[in-house]
C-alpha cells in the first residue's frame, strides 16, 4: 500500500474544506472494511485518507417515531442492531445489518460506507431503497438530499462531486400496518457476497388484506443496486394474494440484467430474483401483520 | 511389463532378496531389470511390495520361498 | 508525508505509545512493532477472523483498522485474556474440549467468544455459530469449539464474579 | 466384531491410552504465546516479497530489475539467474514422490517460462513490507503470452498446448517417447474383466468431474532465512516436515544438507499443503545477498494462486454386480490435473478407487496430466476423495436398482482380511466391515427424516496410511519426568498422542512426559507429518524409546540394589526386586537416585515401519435438506464412523474425523478453483468458500477400534480417510431428497437447481407424452 496522509477533522466544514481543497486523491474512511482492502490490493490509491469518525454529524444515530431514523454515515452496523427501538421499528434494516460480513466487520462497517462503495451487491442498499431512504450530502455549496436509488451510478461509482461528503442517511417514519424484509441468496450460510439480494417494504390496509403501497430494491442483478419501482407500484391497491405477489416478483425479475461470474451464472441469478422478491414480500407482509419473521441472528434465521 | 513376461501377470522365480528376484526375472524375460532399475537401484517411480508390505529396503529386501513380490508404481502420499 | 504518526492508546489495560506510518494496520503494528504476535494474520482482508481484537468493547478485525485510528482507544488482545491467577474459562474449556488442533485460529476464536459472552452470557448454539461465523477454522469442523464456548458460558453464569478481566 | 471396540476406550487394557489429558502445548496456544512461522522475528530482519506472473502461460523474454533495485530501502532483487543451473535429468527423491530438480527450481523462480498465474518470477528484500511491495511494481517483465490449457481433459488431447517440450509419457518405468501433457500412465489389472462384466446382471457406468480445491489452512506459507557468512543457512518455517524442507532447500540451492538447518515453528494447518517448499530458497538467496535474515510471508491470494490445490479430476467408473448385489467387475479411468509439473496423487487415487470392496475382476487406468495451473500438492487422503465420489455414487445406484439397503450392499462386498485389491495388495486385518456394522445400528441411520425435500445418504471411504522413518529421544529427569524430543511437527495434537504412548510403557501419567519438536540439527531423521503416520510411526518410535529407557532403568535399579539385572522386574509402573519384595521403587523414586547411578538415562527410538496395506476405513451418514426453489443444500445431521485401530487420545481422534468431515462437506458443496481465461477468479476467503460454523451441524463420531496387527498399541492412523466419503454421501442424500444425481463437484446451488428443473421438465414431458 502506498503511504498517505491521515486526516481526522472534527467539524464538517473542516472536512468539506479538506475534501475540496486537497491536491491528489482523498479517500473517505468510515468503517474501512472496503477501503482498507481496496487500498491494500491496489484497486484504489490514496494521497490522503480522511477519517469521518470524529464528525458529530456522521456519528448521529437518531430515531423518533414521528421524525424517522437518521443514521450518520460513520455509524457501524452493530450500533444499529443493538438499538432496540430501531430494531423494533425497522426490522428490515436489521436483516441487512446482521449479515454484512461477520460480527467483526459489523463492528466497523457502516451503511454510509456500503452505499458510497456502490457495489451492485451491497446488502444495505436494497432495503434502504425499500424504506425510501434519502442521502444527506454536505458539500462546498451546502447540503443536498438525494434518494438512495439515485446515488449509485456504476460499480464503485456514485454521484458525489469533489468536495462532497455523505453525512447521513434518513429513513422516513414508519407507517401503521407496514413491514419490511431483506434477504439475500448466498451459497454458504454466512460471510458471502450476495448472489442476489431483495428488500421489500409494504404498507397494508388496517385489515392486512390489501396493499396500500410497496417498494422493492434489488442487489447484484445490475451494475448498480436497482429500485424495482414498477414491481412495487403493481401492488398498490391490490389484494394480498399469491397472484399479486407473483406478478410483482415477475416484474422485478424482468428488470434484472445480471452477469455471470464466479459467484453465480446469470440465468441462475435471474431465476433467484423472482424467488427472493416473493420471499422478501412475504416476510414484509407477515411483519406488517405483526407476525415474527426471524433475522439472521434469531433462531431459524438463515 | 506384461509383454516382457509373455502376457503373464504372475511368474514364479527364485531368489533370497529382491535383487536376486529381479536378476532371475531378467534371465527369464530380458528387459525386466531395465524397466525396474537404474544403477542397481529400484527406480524412484517403482515400489516393491513383499507379502503385502511396501518395503523401504528396495533391492536388499529379503524374500522367502513362498513370498509374493509385487512391483507397483510408487505412491505419492500426503 | 513520510513522518510517522504518534499514537497513544491502551492495550490490555496498559497505556502504550507508538509511532507508525498511516498505512500500517493495527494488526501489523501489534505483530511487527509491539511484539504482540498472539493476534494472528490469516487473510489480511477481513474474512477469517484470526486477527480478532476488541476495541472499546467492539469486536473487530485488526487487519481492517489503521493503527492511527486507535488514538485514545482501549484495545484488548488475546494476550489480555488470561490473568496472573490463571486462564479464562474460555481458555480452560478450549483445552478440556480439545477445541484446537493447529491452534492458529484459536486466539481469534477466543477473543471473539469473549466478546460474545460479554454481550450475551447465555447464547444458544445458533447464536454462538452466528457470532463465530466470521472466524474460520480449517482443522476442527467447529464442533468442539462451539461446545467449549457453550460450556464456558455455563461456567460464567455459575460463578458470581465476572469471568476474567473485562476490557 | 470380535476384537473391535467402540468409541476409543482402547479395549480397556491401557492406563494412559484412551484417556483425554490436556495437550502439552495447549496453554501456549490458548494464550497467544505459541510461536508460529508467521511470528518469527529476528534482529535486523528484512521483509521479502515475491513478484508473480499475471499470465497462465508465457515465455519470459526479459526481466529488468534495475528500477526496483534503485528504490530506497530495497536491499536485494533476485530472479532465476540466481539459482544454480539444472541438469535435464537430475531427480530429487522424496517420500511424497520423485521430482525433476529442474521443475522444483522453476517453481521457485521461473526461468524460461511461467506455467501458471501466480508463478514466482522474482523476489525482493527491503527494510519493510510496504517498500518491498512497491519494489515489485517497479520490476519490468517482458512476457510473450502463449496459448494455455487449464482443463484436464483438454490438456490430454493431442492438439493441446504443450507445457514442457521435454516431457514424454512414462508407463511403469518405460518411457513411451511420446511428447505429451500426460506425464505418466499407470495401470492396475486383476482377474478377467470381460468375464466379470459378462456375468453381471446389473451394470452401472458414469463420468464424474471434481474441481480443484485448496487445503485452506489459516496460516499462510512463510519462511525466514538467515545465511551466515560461514555458509551455514538456517530456515525458520511452518512445515509438515523439517527434514523435507531441508532436503528440498538444499537440492534447489545446490547445497549439502548439512549446510541447511531447518527449525520447524508451530504450524497453522497443512493438510498436505505444507509439504512442498515455496519460499525458503528465495528467502535464503535474498539473505545471502544482503547479509540479513529475510522473512517472506505469502498473501492469501498468493496462497490460493501459487500453492498446492488438490488436482481437479475426471473419473469414469463402471461397476458390474449380480442380482444379489455381489460385485463381479469394476473398471475405472482416472485423470488428475497435476498442475504445471508432474506429480499428482493419481497413483493413490488408482489404489483407493476400488479399495473398499472385494471385486474379483478389475482394471484401473490413471493419468497424471500437466496443465497451466499451480503445481498441485497433497490434500488429506490425496486422490481418494475424487475417486470415492464416483464409486460410492454408483454403489448407491446399484442399491436403488436392486432395492437393497445401501449398507447391506456394502457389507455384502466389504473388503476384509485376505481381500486382494486391484493393485495386487492383500489386506491384513482391516476395519471396513466393522465401520459398516456400526453404521447399520447407529441411531442416526435408524432415525426418521423430519420433513419434505430431506434425504439421507451414506458412503464408505479409505486411506492407506503411511509408516516411514521417525525418531524419538527420551531424557529422564531427576524429578521423574521425561523430556521427549521428537521430529514430527505437531499439526493437531500429536505431541500428546506420542507422549501418551511413551507414558503407557513406563506407567507414567501423560503430564510427566514433556514432548518437544526438534529441528533438523537436534533430532534424528523424521519424515513429514502426513499420511496419517505420526501417531502410528512416531508413536512407535516413542514406544521403542520407552522400552530402552525401561531397560536402562532396570540396570540402574539393579545397581541401586547392588544386584543383577535379572533380579529386577518392571511391574505396574514400578521397579521391583524379584526376590526381596520389600525393595520396590517407583519410576520417580528411581529417577531421584540417578545422580548416584552413573551415566544419564537416554532412550532412543528410531523406526521405519513398513506402510503395510492396513489403512483406515470410514463410513459416513449425511442428512440434507434441499431448497427446491434455490438449489441450496443444508446439512441437517452428519455422522462419521471410522476405524482408528486404537485411539490414543480419543478427543483428537474425533477432532480429525470432524475436521475431515467438514473439509469433505466444503469440497462437496461450495469449494472450487473458479477459472476464467486461465486465471483464478476467487483467490480469497471471501469467494473461496470454506465452511463457516453456520454451515455445519455438530459432527457426530463413532471411533471403531480394530487394532493394527503390527503396531505395539494397534494404532492405525486416522488423519485422512474421513475427507473421502462426505461428497458421495451428500450426493446420495440429495438423490434421496429430490431424485437427482449430480456428477460434478462442487454441488453448487445453481447445479442442484438446474438438475431439479431438468428433472421436472423430463417428468412433465413423460406425463404429456
Amino acid at each position: 500500500m502506498q503511504n498517505f496522509e491521515y486526516l481526522a477533522p472534527e467539524t464538517l466544514s473542516e472536512a468539506v474544506n479538506l475534501l475540496a481543497g486537497n491536491e491528489g486523491q482523498t479517500r473517505v474512511l468510515a468503517g474501512g472494511t472496503d477501503l482498507i482492502v481496496q487500498l491494500r490490493q491496489g484497486a484504489l490509491s490514496a494521497d490522503h485518507v480522511l477519517d469521518v469518525k470524529h464528525l458529530p454529524e456522521c456519528n448521529e444515530l437518531g430515531y423518533a417515531p414521528s421524525e424517522g431514523l437518521t443514521i450518520g454515515a460513520a455509524v457501524p452496523c452493530h450500533r444499529i442492531y443493538n438499538d432496540g427501538a430501531i430494531a423494533d421499528a425497522y426490522p428490515g434494516l436489521i436483516d441487512a445489518a446482521a449479515i454484512i460480513g461477520g460480527i467483526q466487520v459489523q463492528g466497523r462497517a457502516t451503511f454510509g460506507g456500503n452505499l458510497c462503495n456502490a457495489s451492485p451487491s451491497a446488502d444495505s442498499i436494497p432495503i434502504l431503497i425499500a424504506y425510501g431512504a434519502e442521502c444527506v450530502i454536505a458539500g462546498p455549496q451546502g447540503n443536498r438530499r438525494v434518494a438512495v436509488e439515485d446515488f449509485c451510478t456504476a460499480p464503485g461509482k456514485n454521484i458525489l462531486e469533489k468536495g462532497e461528503l455523505l453525512v447521513a442517511l434518513h429513513l422516513p417514519s414508519v407507517q401503521k400496518s407496514s413491514g419490511a424484509h431483506y434477504l439475500r441468496f448466498i451459497p454458504r450460510y454466512e460471510m458471502d457476497i450476495a448472489v442476489v439480494g431483495a428488500g421489500a417494504s409494504v404498507q397494508l390496509d388496517e385489515g392486512g388484506k390489501m396493499f396500500v403501497q410497496a417498494r422493492i430494491g434489488l442487489a447484484a442483478v445490475a451494475p448498480t443496486p436497482l429500485f424495482a419501482r414498477e414491481a412495487g407500484q403493481l401492488l398498490s391497491g391490490k389484494e394480498v394474494s399469491e397472484e399479486s405477489i407473483e406478478t410483482a416478483a415477475l416484474a422485478a425479475q424482468s428488470i434484472a440484467r445480471p452477469i455471470s461470474d464466479m459467484r453465480a451464472p446469470a440465468d441462475y441469478r435471474k431465476h433467484l430474483v423472482k424467488v427472493l422478491t416473493r420471499r422478501a414480500l412475504l416476510g414484509a407482509i407477515r411483519r406488517a401483520r405483526g407476525e415474527f419473521v426471524p433475522n439472521a441472528v434469531q433462531e431459524n434465521g438463515q | 511389463m506384461l509383454s516382457l513376461a509373455g502376457g503373464r501377470e504372475q511368474v514364479s522365480v527364485e531368489g533370497r532378496t529382491v535383487r536376486e528376484v529381479i536378476a532371475n526375472l531378467n534371465r527369464a524375460h530380458n528387459g525386466f531389470r531395465d524397466r525396474l532399475c537404474r544403477d542397481d537401484k529400484l527406480k524412484p517411480t517403482i515400489a516393491v511390495v513383499v507379502d503385502g508390505e511396501i518395503s523401504s529396503l528396495g533391492m536388499r529386501q529379503k524374500v522367502s520361498l513362498e513370498s509374493e513380490v509385487q512391483f507397483l508404481p510408487a505412491m505419492s502420499g500426503g | 508525508m513520510n513522518s510517522k504518526a504518534h499514537v497513544k492508546t491502551t492495550i490490555n489495560g496498559e497505556e502504550m505509545e507508538f509511532l507508525c506510518e498511516p498505512r500500517q494496520s493495527l494488526l501489523e503494528v501489534l505483530r511487527d512493532d509491539l511484539g504482540l504476535t498472539g493476534t494472528k494474520e490469516g487473510c489480511n482482508d477481513g474474512n477469517c477472523g484470526a486477527c480478532s481484537v476488541i476495541i472499546d468493547n467492539v469486536l473487530v478485525n485488526a487487519c481492517l483498522v489503521f493503527a492511527v485510528e486507535i488514538q485514545g482507544c482501549r484495545v484488548f488482545t488475546i494476550e489480555g485474556l488470561a490473568s496472573p491467577e490463571g486462564l479464562h474459562p474460555l481458555q480452560q474449556k478450549f483445552l478440556e474440549n480439545a477445541s484446537l488442533q493447529c491452534g492458529i485460529c484459536t486466539p481469534g476464536f477466543l477473543v471473539a467468544a469473549k466478546a460474545l459472552l460479554d454481550h450475551n452470557p447465555d447464547p444458544t448454539e445458533h447464536e454462538v455459530r452466528h457470532w463465530l461465523a466470521g472466524n474460520l477454522c480449517r482443522c476442527t469442523g467447529y464442533d468442539k469449539i462451539v461446545r467449549a464456548v457453550l460450556k464456558a458460558a455455563e461456567v460464567g453464569r455459575e460463578t458470581t464474579a465476572p469471568a476474567g478481566s473485562s476490557n | 466384531m470380535s476384537n473391535a471396540s467402540k468409541n476409543g476406550n482402547g479395549n480397556g487394557k491401557y492406563k494412559v491410552i484412551g484417556t483425554r489429558p490436556i495437550r502439552h502445548d495447549g496453554v501456549d496456544k490458548v494464550t497467544g504465546r505459541a510461536a508460529y512461522g508467521i511470528d518469527t522475528h529476528l534482529g535486523g530482519m528484512l521483509y521479502g516479497q515475491i513478484l508473480r506472473s499475471p499470465h497462465p502461460y508465457a515465455r519470459i523474454r526479459g526481466i529488468d530489475t534495475s528500477k526496483a533495485k534503485a528504490l530506497k530501502g530495497v536491499r536485494a532483487v533476485i530472479t532465476a539467474a540466481d539459482l544454480p543451473p539444472s541438469e535435464a535429468d537430475e531427480v530429487l527423491n522424496l517420500v511424497e514422490g520423485s521430482f525433476r530438480l529442474k521443475d522444483l527450481r522453476s517453481n521457485i523462480l521461473a526461468d524460461e517460462k511461467v506455467f501458471y498465474q501466480g508463478h514466482s518470477v522474482a523476489a525482493v528484500a527491503a527494510t519493510n513490507l510496504h517498500i518491498a511491495e512497491e519494489a515489485l511494481q517497479l520490476i519490468e517483465v517482458d512476457y510473450e503470452i502463449l496459448p494455455h490449457v487449464d482443463d484436464v481433459v483438454a490438456a490430454m488431447r493431442d492438439d493441446a498446448p504443450l507445457l514442457h517440450e521435454d516431457l514424454t509419457t512414462k508407463e511403469f518405468g518405460e518411457d513411451t517417447g511420446k511428447n505429451s501433457n500426460i506425464a505418466s500412465h499407470i495401470q492396475f489389472k486383476l482377474g478377467d474383466l470381460e468375464k466379470g462384466f459378462a456375468e453381471s446382471d446389473i451394470i452401472v457406468e458414469e463420468e464424474f468431474e471434481t474441481a480443484s480445491v485448496h487445503q485452506g489452512y489459516i496460516e499462510s506459507h512463510n519462511a525466514t532465512a538467515e545465511w551466515k557468512t560461514d555458509g551455514q543457512l538456517t530456515v525458520w518455517t511452518s512445515t509438515q516436515g523439517a527434514f523435507g524442507v531441508q532436503k528440498q532447500t538444499a537440492a534447489i540451492l545446490g547445497l549439502p544438507v548439512s549446510k541447511v538447518r531447518v527449525v520447524p515453528m508451530e504450524i497453522g494447518g497443512g493438510f498436505g499443503g505444507k509439504i512442498p517448499v515455496y519460499l525458503a530458497p528465495q528467502a535464503a538467496i535474498l539473505s545471502k545477498k544482503c547479509g540479513h535474515p529475510v522473512k517472506i510471508v505469502m498473501t492469501r491470494a498468493d496462497v490460493f494462486r501459487s500453492t498446492g490445490p488438490t488436482p481437479s479430476s475426471y473419473v469414469k467408473v463402471k461397476l458390474g454386480a449380480d442380482n444379489s448385489g455381489k460385485l463381479l467387475a469394476a473398471q475405472a479411468t482416472i485423470a488428475f490435473a497435476a498442475g504445471a509439473f508432474p506429480g499428482s496423487p493419481v497413483g493413490a487415487g488408482a489404489v483407493c478407487v476400488l479399495s473398499c470392496y472385494a471385486i474379483p475382476n478389475g482394471l484401473v487406468d490413471g493419468y497424471d496430466v500437466v496443465l497451466n495451473r499451480p503445481r498441485s500438492a497433497a490434500y488429506r487422503a490425496p486422490g481418494s476423495t475424487q475417486v470415492n465420489l464416483a464409486v460410492e455414487t454408483l454403489m448407491d445406484e446399484i442399491a436403488v436398482k436392486l432395492g437393497m439397503d445401501p449398507i447391506e450392499l456394502r457389507l455384502l462386498n466389504a473388503a476384509e482380511e485376505g481381500t486382494r485389491r486391484v493393485d495386487g495388495a492383500v489386506y491384513p486385518v482391516v476395519g471396513c466391515r466393522e465401520t459398516l456394522e456400526q453404521t447399520k445400528v447407529h441411531e442416526h441411520y435408524l432415525a426418521p427424516l423430519s420433513g419434505p425435500h430431506q434425504g439421507r445418504g451414506v458412503a464408505t471411504g479409505f486411506w492407506m496410511n503411511a509408516g516411514l522413518k521417525s525418531t524419538v529421544t527420551a531424557n529422564v529427569n531427576e524429578d521423574g519426568t521425561v523430556n521427549l524430543m521428537e521430529g514430527s511437527t505437531d499439526i493437531g495434537g500429536s505431541r500428546a498422542s506420542i507422549a501418551m504412548q511413551f507414558a503407557e510403557v513406563l506407567g507414567l501419567p501423560a503430564e510427566a512426559v514433556n514432548p518437544m519438536v526438534g529441528d533438523t540439527a537436534s533430532v534424528g531423521y523424521t519424515e513429514l507429518t502426513g499420511g496419517s503416520r505420526v501417531t502410528f510411526a512416531t508413536g512407535w518410535a516413542a514406544y521403542e524409546a520407552a522400552q530402552e529407557v525401561k531397560k536402562i532403568l532396570i540396570g540402574k535399579a539393579a545397581l541401586y540394589w547392588e544386584t543383577t539385572e535379572d533380579e529386577v522386574r518392571f511391574e505396574e509402573g514400578d521397579f521391583v526386586h524379584s526376590t526381596d519384595p520389600e525393595k520396590r521403587l517407583t519410576f520417580k523414586e528411581l529417577a531421584g537416585h540417578l545422580v548416584d547411578l552413573g551415566g544419564p538415562v537416554v532412550g532412543t527410538g528410531a523406526v521405519d515401519p513398513n506402510s503395510g496395506v492396513g489403512g483406515s476405513f470410514t463410513t459416513c451418514i449425511a442428512d440434507v435438506e434441499v431448497d427446491p426453489e434455490t438449489g441450496k443444500i443444508k446439512i441437517l445431521r452428519f455422522t462419521m464412523i471410522q476405524d482408528a485401530g486404537t485411539a490414543i487420545h480419543p478427543s483428537y481422534v474425533e477432532g480429525q474425523m470432524q475436521g475431515g468431515s467438514v473439509q469433505g462437506i466444503g469440497w462437496a458443496l461450495n469449494e472450487e478453483y473458479f477459472y476464467n481465461e486461465g486465471r483464478m477468479q476467487n483467490a480469497s476467503f471471501l469467494d473461496y468458500r470454506i465452511p463457516t460454523c453456520l454451515d455445519v451441524p455438530m459432527i457426530e463420531t463413532v471411533i471403531v477400534e480394530v487394532p493394527h496387527p503390527d503396531h505395539p498399541f494397534g494404532v492405525r492412523g486416522v488423519g485422512e480417510a474421513s475427507i473421502a466419503p462426505p461428497p458421495a454421501a451428500i450426493a446420495n442424500a440429495i438423490y434421496d431428497a429430490v431424485g437427482i444425481r449430480l456428477h460434478e463437484l462442487p454441488m453448487r446451488p445453481d447445479r442442484v437447481l438446474a438438475a431439479c428443473l431438468a428433472k421436472e421438465e423430463a417428468e412433465a414431458a413423460t406425463a404429456n407424452g
